[in-house]
């Protein structure tokens, strides 16, 4: 299983590289988005796999029954998930905004800023 | 439990909440950001006091004990920039309220800016790597609202560039983060450095320390990985500007001094060389990004990247003395170089341009300015007796003793061509004579004898930071001695390692 | 995978199997369109598709709690069904 | 002592106040300090002269070896009169010079600055603190020159100068820091007995190099030259103290201060006394191809330059006295020629010999001095320049190996010499007055004192050496020799080669000075190659090469295009990671466990394809949706891994991506195809090296991966003391919750970001 | 017994969805497609949820399986009428042997309005789509 | 276009996300849920009427502007941690009582939950923000 | 009354879905109901009678019409020939309120072979596209007499 999702991890990342080339703003954002998931998925790997239970605690019980997967990368992931929503949407506003002040989409007329 | 350690985190994050609570009552939030930057100052600076008299001060959020619950912890290097950090946060609040636009305000500019010193402060104070993870993104995404704060074309175009590069070293980070987790099972950095000490797997530690290297180096703009800053700096309102200049890029140059003397030594042999090697190049292409900018705060951003490339020659060269020099370089740069652009702001105020050529005569009508711009300016350019100087010398020094003669070499030219585009800015906006065309478009109200609105709070903290400039170029050695004693603190982390997880029995 | 008998085991495997070819069947639509409406309803098909998967799994795996995630998902599966509908409508109106 | 150098520094702070407090009287009453140190150090001349030395030490970075001590033996007393007693005449001189400039206070602020910053040079025993006013003469300097500032030439030689300094500067410190590093100290007193292990020393001859550097540049050395005439943009009294007598010459106490630890050897012998030699030379012809008084005076000033360090470079007895005496000498007389030639421009109107003549009449005070000073320029006559040009004969004469080289070179240094001395001495005050000069008045007692007194003072010093000049040169002397050899001056020699040498350049050189126009106009039609080959041009082009070094790689580096920045930190990453995962990582069997089984590998293609079908999309919404099936197949990832706290929240926000991404993109254009067929191809390569990494690093991070004890402890925990059975969200709301707390704090801080984006548009004309 | 029962609901939830499957792929336009897409899987769903509440003797499960199913029988068709409706707003084509259409003509788009068959105008469905 | 049918079924779904959010929110420390999903169910509830009815019926329905749910929450999870600092414990130290109300059986309430509880509202104001700012725009 | 009962019927998917069937859970499911209610502005809206036989029957008859349009579509999509002859039909309404067109729309659509598409502005005519149309009045009748009648039976 690590290597199928090694190799999952890997074509997302290298996808969404991929997209976060393309000139197209709208590719960018959406690269960005796979990029959020991809590292959220590499996370919750090389955490470790268990085809186990989840990390929760039964009733009655104090303590889950072992295996169960590792609650503390889960946690990890949800907090990253958290954050690349909250910066998406931004960028996701930011974009739109970008779009509307230069009339394209093409990334490559974004460069008045630099030299 | 140290109240200051909890104040040098609380106060932004209540006053930003405050602040919010405010949400477009301009003169409450106006009130509540200088009371906030107040205290927040206070408290960065009773912290300072306690970590060098008592010794690292750590505490366990929520009372769990480390490594599982998290930790914060202030050593003297956290505590130097959290200081720093501070003193910026302060000035930048009574410089903004002379020169930040009433509609900014109203939106958000308090809690934005509170939120952006919660991240920095947190950033220094974090004790587990995904803590500080998460008060980088707090930080970064404080940066991004304020960078677009207000709209302008130009702000949404540099936006663009520097949220995607930020969000790729994020993404770096993350990564990396995972792996690290993956590999040790622990995030707490006390405990990972005990981890990576015994680790089974060396390249493997070297490749993740080398993830880290790019997630922070994009963060702390060296080559080849800065382009983002010199894209958007000079966008926004000259307020940001200059706390993004003051304090962004020095979170990534913390964590990279943080991480690599804590967690990646096991090679220092190729890791810190390749850190020299990286430190060189940013100075030069920094320096020579300035050289070809004729606009004031473009230069001053270019120069931002070189100026790293000396934050992290110390780190590099991995000796007391180097990072001593870096810390030093630290604090000198963010007060040098957060005036710097507080007094381009001025600039602007007076004249309605950033453009050199549009500038000029302000030597003759605004001879204090002047005396005020030279202070930071050959402070930045590393002239003695300025506070650069001394922090350059300690590289040079720590260089020389290292026998990195190639490094020694850039740092001192590079200190010349600073000098030189320094120079260039004096010639051009004071020395020169007023041209025809810098009275095109004056500000409102900024006609010849009316003193605009605001100018007097502008003037102030530029005034106080050139002064904190003089003072420790003169008085160099309290400040040395502190940074030299954080250095020695962060080449035996076994105090930090002690003070977080309590001595190995 | 405990709880479980063979016959179920077996079962679920086969069900699971079945279940992950439907989300290809539907990615193959979603990719192949023709219009938008189309990759829509290969969504809204995977969007469901996973509710089973997951009501599978509880079985499987003696799980309950997962039950708890369909829930949500069948609940708001269809907001961005929604979503795409109006941005269509809207499109059309303009 | 430290009184002494600090108290310049304190009353630069109090001069604008000063002036308007004082008025017209300024330039006198800061004159007093100078007087008074002047006085100071003269009381101390008996002390030293007879071969004592003074130092103070205070405490100031100890951490970087730097402590702010001071170090006065005959070599610093020298420099410390000159600087004070001319500073004197200089500042009483400014007063009159710039009567009512409004910025009096600003320039007199400045050359206090100056005066403070070079006396600590002189008497710096710390070879940093050395080079701390080392830096601010350049920075004084800066600012005295372009003083002027709103003429575009005087700013741009403000630059020049300081830039050329500057990278004397910077050499002088690697030098310097070097040489504490190889001598064991950074305190001069110290380093001048430990000459002889830094001589043997293999970092000897970088030291020797980047000292020379330092002093060479200062000092106006050939090839570094050209910014000294340049520097003539500043105002005369500029001119005069820093250009003439005092900072220029900080080279030449440089040289004299290092020859007892770097000095002697074959390679300081060689390069010390060739470019002081071709300096003279260079510098005495130049002269003569100038008509503005102060361009010849730089010119003559640069030849005296050459001829101290050529000296220097010889490293005798003879030459070490003759050195010193010659700078004394000089110091008094160029003073006062460059003085002149400001009383003259400020009474005539005019620096430009051409248009000088017959002011002998009207100006007969400055003709006087003038005079004087022009034949101690000539070194004839009773003036103490005489004595220092036959002790220099004598030395050239004496030295054997070299002799044949340098006296020739001497000779012609001191022809040209005279013939600049003819040249400013006669042209504008003999002859006829132009009609244009009709209204040409004395100047101001203030003007006309300074070059009065120095020029009288050279023909004191001339007849009486013994007074002042003999302890002076003898001390000095000694501080070059490591020894103390008394200095027996006397004007008059007897007749030996010397005289006759001193002669024979005295026919030369008023045989030069007849031809003179001549010369000029032969010369005007040949210096074309002095625009094109000179150092001056060097100094353009490497400005123009610098700018363009700069622009092209700016152009190249920060182009503006996002695509490229990104491309360049991947390639960056790829090959870091790269790098280190072959030849740094020992690989070991990868984990296959848990099994794939048939439905995993669906998930796993879906997954992928869904990524895929993203990139691949013609269509926006179209790829919308297909991230919409990347999302539910990472759920269904984890699902499969006991993870529906994930699961839950990936659905929920994925949902919410979706009507996110699907109302901006309401307004967004469509999808066009921009990238060409090779760009895309590129792109594949970097995002599939990229990709190829990250698995590797996955795959790797399963082989060294061990059991998690914090997760352990949580689920030990999670129940008994913390309330909750859901151990993920005890996480997250207490085991770490001030990483929720930033999320959120994340979270809303976004939304803020977001709806100040869309409410708060510019408007005409903001942004402070 | 049940676990007969539980398995027999599991395949027949995971053969009507995968029919959904089948169907999304083959069906000629994006109005029969949405018939199995829509329906087998609402009712595969539904199986596989039903043998949850069969599975589990728990109540709390079982009314929460019951609630699930419930929630997917509320929204799945309210999806599908919007899919549908605004396919065909955006003028996306009906298939070749399609025999009769009384909703041309009927939608007057630009105002947002719906005729009712009594008040037949001369609206056209607007054209596009993505 | 209005559509009679989402309309409809949005009326019914309202009551039934909102109340499901909040059982989310309140399981969520034992079971899948928090105040992370939770908040993003009432968001979501909120957001389908928006479609379903149009922006300004929600806003006039929800009555307090998002932003202020943003400041609202955050002050209450910050005031969760500082309840800790004022018993003279670590910042966002769990306290804890237990309760017995009739009927209702045993119940712990801490800090924690109140925690979950500005998030929960942070996340809600950040969501509906952030949706409804675009929806204004489009 | 109708009110209570709405209330009643979200206070027990409350229990239901939290699996606690005790008396304070109820209570308290209630108590969120009636917030809910309150809040998203239902109150005096709803039209619920309790005819549960009614009720049984017609769930009873709509599953049984469910599978078997489900089998004719599996049909048709396991074999290689397409049978259908789809259309878009105008159905005449005799549902007036929200709720009882809602509830026609909604099962129409849940029945394989007919979806909803939209319903006229003026609530006369619920148009629909059905995928086996042999002749159109019929199918028309059909659907009025089969569905809508049971439905309205139900509602009223
Ligand atoms: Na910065
Ligand atoms: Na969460």
């Amino acid at each position: 299983m690590p290597l199928l999702l090694a190799v999952v991890i890997g074509g997302l990342y290298a996808t969404a590289l991929y997209l976060i080339l393309r000139r197209s703003i709208v590719k960018l954002l959406i690269g960005l988005a796979l990029l959020t998931n991809a590292a959220n998925l590499l996370i919750f790997t090389s955490a470790g796999l268990t085809r186990a239970t989840a990390p929760i605690v039964p009733l009655g019980s104090d303590r889950p029954p072992a295996p169960f997967a590792d609650p503390l990368a889960q946690a990890m992931i949800l907090t990253a998930i958290v954050i690349g929503f909250g910066v998406l949407a931004f960028m996701v506003v930011l974009v739109h905004r970008a779009v509307q002040a230069v009339g394209t989409d093409d990334l490559d007329d974004l460069k008045a800023t630099d030299t | 439990m140290n109240l200051f350690l909890l104040g040098t985190l609380l106060v932004p994050l209540l006053t930003g909440i405050a602040c919010l609570l405010a949400w477009r009552r301009r003169t409450t939030q106006r009130g509540l950001g200088l009371a906030g930057a107040t205290a927040h100052f206070g408290a960065t600076l009773g912290l300072l006091w306690t970590v060098a008299s008592d010794g690292i001060q750590t505490a366990q959020i929520g009372a769990w004990p480390a490594p599982f619950g998290i930790t914060i912890v202030a050593d003297l290097f956290s505590a130097i920039m959290a200081v720093v950090a501070g003193m910026m946060g302060l000035a930048v609040t009574v410089y903004s309220l002379g020169s930040m636009d009433a509609r900014r305000e109203e939106y958000g500019y308090y809690p934005l800016f509170h939120v952006l010193l919660l991240g920095v402060s947190g950033a220094f104070l974090a004790g587990d790597i995904f803590n500080l993870y998460v008060w980088f993104e707090v930080m970064l995404i404080a940066s991004f609202a304020l960078l677009v704060l207000g709209g302008e074309r130009a702000q949404i175009e540099g936006a663009i560039k520097y949220v995607t590069l930020n969000l790729i070293s994020s993404a770096f980070f993350l990564t990396a983060v995972g792996i690290l987790y993956g590999m040790t099972g622990t995030l707490n950095m006390a405990d990972l450095a005990r981890a990576l000490s015994r680790t089974a797997a060396p390249g493997l530690v070297t490749t993740v320390g080398l993830l880290f290297l790019v997630a922070f180096g994009i963060k702390a703009a060296t080559f080849p990985l800065f382009f983002w800053l010199p894209a958007s700096y000079h966008t926004p309102p000259v307020a940001t500007s200059a706390i993004f200049a003051g304090l962004l890029t020095k979170v990534g140059v913390y964590a990279l001094i943080r991480v690599f003397t804590l967690l990646f030594v096991q090679d220092p042999g190729f890791i810190h060389t390749l850190i020299l090697v990286i430190a060189g190049l940013t100075m030069a292409t920094g320096v020579l990004g300035a050289v070809a900018q004729n606009e004031f705060r473009r230069i001053l951003a270019f120069h931002i990247v070189s100026q790293i490339g000396y934050m992290i020659m110390g780190l590099g060269l991995f000796t007391p003395l180097g990072l001593a020099g870096s810390i030093f370089y630290i604090t000198h740069h963010i007060i040098v170089k957060t005036n710097l652009f507080l007094i381009s702001g001025i600039a602007y105020r007076l004249r309605g341009t950033y453009v050199l050529k549009d500038l000029g005569g302000l030597y003759r009508t605004q001879p204090a300015l002047a005396l005020l711009f030279l202070v930071p300016a050959f402070s930045l350019a590393g002239v003695p007796p300025l506070s650069g100087f001394a922090a350059k010398l300690s590289l040079v020094q720590a260089g020389l003793a290292g026998q990195q003669y190639a490094v020694v070499a850039t740092a001192l030219a590079v200190g010349l061509l600073t000098l030189f585009s320094m120079t260039k800015i004096w010639a051009e906006a004071f020395w020169k004579g007023d041209t025809g065309e810098s009275a095109a478009t004056p500000r409102p109200g900024s006609a010849a004898g009316v003193r605009p609105r605001g100018l007097t709070s502008m003037f102030m903290p530029v005034v106080v930071l050139a002064a904190v400039t003089v003072a420790i170029g003169l008085a160099a050695q309290p400040l040395f001695t502190l940074t030299w004693r954080a250095a020695e603190q962060l080449l035996d982390p076994t105090a930090y390692i002690n003070a977080v997880l309590g001595s190995p029995r | 995978m405990s709880g479980t008998g063979p016959l179920l085991a077996a079962v679920s495997n086969v069900v699971l199997a079945m279940l992950t070819s439907t989300l290809l069947l539907a990615l193959v639509r979603l990719v192949r369109g023709p219009s938008l409406p189309d990759r829509v309803v290969a969504l809204d098909l995977i969007a469901l598709t996973v509710v089973g998967f997951v009501a599978v799994y509880e079985i499987r795996t003696a799980q309950p709690v997962l039950l708890d995630a369909a829930i949500v998902l069948a609940l708001i599966g269809f907001l961005s069904t929604v979503a795409f509908a109006r941005y269509l409508e809207r499109g059309a109106r303009r | 002592m430290t009184v002494a150098v600090l108290s310049g520094f304190v009353l630069a702070l109090a001069a604008p106040w000063l002036v308007r407090a004082t008025g017209r009287a300024a330039g006198w009453v800061t004159a007093l300090l100078p007087l008074a140190l002047t006085v100071y150090f003269g009381s101390l001349l008996g002390q030293i002269g007879a071969g004592d030395a003074l130092n103070v030490t205070h405490s100031w970075i100890p951490a970087l070896g730097m402590q702010f001590s001071l170090y006065l033996d005959g070599l610093g007393l020298l420099f410390a009169l000159l600087i004070c007693g001319i500073g004197t005449l200089i500042f009483i001189y400014s007063g009159g010079y710039l009567p009512n400039d409004p910025h009096l206070g600003r320039f007199l602020s400045m050359l206090l600055l100056f005066m403070g910053a070079m006396l600590g040079l002189v008497l710096a025993d710390n070879v940093i603190v050395l080079f701390v006013f080392w830096e601010l003469t350049s920075i004084s300097s800066y600012f005295l020159i372009g003083f002027q500032h709103s003429r575009p030439e005087a700013r741009a030689a403000a630059l020049q100068a300081l830039l050329v300094t500057g990278v004397g500067g910077v050499a002088l410190l690697l030098g310097v820091l070097l040489l504490g590093q190889v001598g064991g100290s950074l305190e001069l007193s110290t380093l001048l007995g430990r000459g002889n292990e830094i001589r043997a020393h293999p970092l000897y001859l970088p030291i020797l190099v980047l000292v020379l550097l330092g002093a060479f540049t200062k000092s106006a050395q050939v090839p570094f030259h050209f910014w000294l005439p340049a520097a003539m943009e500043a105002p005369t009294p500029v001119s005069a103290y820093l250009h003439s007598a005092t900072m220029v010459k900080a080279g030449v106490y440089l040289l004299a201060r290092m020859s007892p630890i770097l000095g002697g050897t074959d390679p300081w012998v060689a390069l010390v006394t060739t470019v002081g030699a071709v300096t003279m030379l260079a510098g005495g012809t130049l002269a003569l191809l100038r008509t503005d008084l102060k361009q010849i005076l730089a010119y003559t000033t640069v030849a005296a330059l050459g001829t101290l360090t050529m000296l220097l470079g010889m490293g005798t007895a003879d030459a070490a006295r003759a050195c010193m005496t010659f700078l004394l000498a000089h110091a008094f007389y160029k003073g006062a020629l460059f003085l002149g030639a400001g009383s003259l421009e400020h009474g005539a109107g005019s620096r430009d010999v051409d248009h000088l003549g017959g002011l002998w009449r009207t100006m007969p005070l400055t003709t006087a001095a003038a005079g004087l000073a022009a034949l101690a320029l000539a070194g004839f006559g009773p003036v103490l320049s005489f004595i220092g040009k036959e002790l220099l004969l004598e030395a050239v004469l004496a030295q054997s190996p070299t002799r044949a080289l340098l006296a020739p070179a001497v000779l012609a240094g001191s022809a040209l010499s005279v013939a600049a001395a003819a040249i400013v001495g006669l042209r504008p005050f003999a002859g006829t007055r132009p009609d244009e000069l009709s209204d040409a008045q004395e100047a101001p007692a203030s003007l006309w004192l300074g070059p009065v007194v120095l020029a009288a003072g050279g023909v004191v010093l001339g007849l009486r050496p013994e007074i002042l000049a003999e302890p002076i040169v003898t001390a000095s002397a000694a501080s070059v020799l490591t020894r103390r050899e008394v200095a027996d001056l006397a004007l008059w020699h007897g007749p030996n080669p010397a005289l006759a040498f001193s002669g024979a350049s005295l026919v030369l050189g008023l045989l030069v000075y007849r031809a003179w126009p001549t010369i000029r106009r032969s010369a005007a039609a040949r210096t074309w190659w002095l625009s094109w080959g000179g150092p001056s041009r060097w100094y353009e082009l490497g400005l123009q090469a610098l700018s363009w070094l700069a622009e092209s790689q700016t152009r190249l580096l920060q182009s503006g295009y996002l695509r490229l920045y990104l491309i360049m930190i991947l390639i960056t990453a790829n090959g870091l990671a790269a790098y280190a995962l072959l030849a740094r990582v020992r690989w070991q069997p990868i984990v296959l466990q848990p099994a794939v089984q048939l439905h995993d590998a669906f998930i796993g293609a879906l997954i992928l394809l869904g990524a895929l079908a993203a990139a691949g999309s013609a269509s926006r919404l179209g790829a919308v949706a297909a991230l919409g099936v990347v999302g539910a197949g990472i759920s269904l990832v984890y699902i499969s891994f006991g993870a529906p706290d994930l699961a839950m929240t990936q659905f929920l926000v994925e949902a919410f991506t979706v009507i996110l991404l699907v109302l901006a993109f309401y307004h967004l254009p469509r999808f066009a195809r921009l990238s060409g067929r090779t760009a895309r191809l590129r792109d594949v390569v970097i995002a599939g090296v990229s990709g190829t990494l990250v698995a590797a690093l996955v795959l790797l991070t399963t082989t060294a991966r061990r059991d998690s004890r914090i997760a352990e402890y949580f689920a030990e925990h999670s129940v008994a003391a913390a309330h909750g059975r859901n151990i993920v969200n005890v996480i997250l709301v207490d085991f770490r919750s001030l990483d929720t707390l930033g999320e959120i704090t994340v979270l809303a801080t976004a939304a803020i970001g977001v709806y100040v984006l869309l409410r708060l548009r510019p408007e005409k004309g903001s942004t402070p | 017994m049940t676990e007969w029962v539980t398995a027999l609901l599991l395949l027949l939830g995971g053969a009507f969805i995968l029919l959904a499957g089948i169907g999304i792929l083959r069906m000629p336009d994006v109005y029969t497609r949405m018939q199995p897409a829509t329906k087998a899987a609402t009712l595969g769903v539904g199986c596989l949820l039903l043998a949850v509440a069969v599975h589990f003797d728990d109540l709390g499960i079982r009314t929460r399986a019951l609630a699930a199913i419930a929630f997917v029988l509320l929204t799945a068709p309210v999806a599908a009428h919007m899919i549908g409706r605004a396919a065909y707003i955006v003028g996306v084509p009906l298939w070749e042997g399609t025999i009769v259409d009384e909703l041309r003509g009927q939608y007057d788009v630009r105002a947002g309005v719906l005729r009712s068959r009594a008040t037949r105008g001369s609206g056209t469905p607007a054209a596009g789509g993505e | 276009m209005r559509s009679l049918i989402l309309r409809t079924a949005a009326r019914l779904l309202l009551p039934l996300l909102l109340l499901f959010s909040v059982f989310l929110l309140i399981r969520g420390h034992n079971e899948p849920g928090g105040g992370f999903a939770a908040g993003l169910v009432a968001s979501a509830a909120f957001a389908l009427h928006a479609f379903a009815e149009g922006l300004p019926q929600t806003r006039r329905m929800i009555r307090v502007d998002p932003i202020s749910l943003l400041g609202a929450g955050l002050l209450v999870t910050a005031a969760g941690g500082v309840a800790g600092v004022l018993a003279g414990q670590p910042f966002l130290t769990g306290q804890w009582v237990s309760l017995a109300p009739v009927g209702l059986g045993h119940v712990d309430i801490g800090t924690p939950v109140v925690f979950d509880v500005g998030v929960y509202l942070v996340v809600v104001g950040a969501v509906l923000t952030i949706i409804f700012t675009i929806m204004e725009e489009a | 009354m109708r009110v209570f009962l709405w209330n009643l019927l979200l206070a027990l998917t409350w229990t239901a879905v939290t699996g606690r069937f005790t008396l304070s859970n109820l209570a308290l499911g209630f108590a969120l109901g009636y917030l809910a209610l309150r809040f998203s502005g239902l109150v005096g809206r709803a039209a619920y009678g309790s005819r549960i036989r009614r009720v049984i029957e017609f769930l009873l008859f709509y599953f049984w019409e469910l599978l078997l349009a489900n089998l004719r579509v599996a049909y048709d999509v396991l074999t290689p020939r397409h049978h259908m002859r789809p259309g878009i039909l105008a159905i005449p309404l005799d549902a007036r309120t929200d709720g009882e067109i809602a509830i026609l729309a909604n099962l129409i659509t849940l029945t394989p072979g007919t979806l909803s598409l939209d319903v006229s502005d003026d609530r006369q005519v619920l148009y629909i596209h059905a995928t086996y149309v042999d002749e159109v009045e019929a199918f028309r009748q059909r659907l009025k007499e089969k569905l809508e009648r049971r439905v309205l039976e139900v509602t009223r």
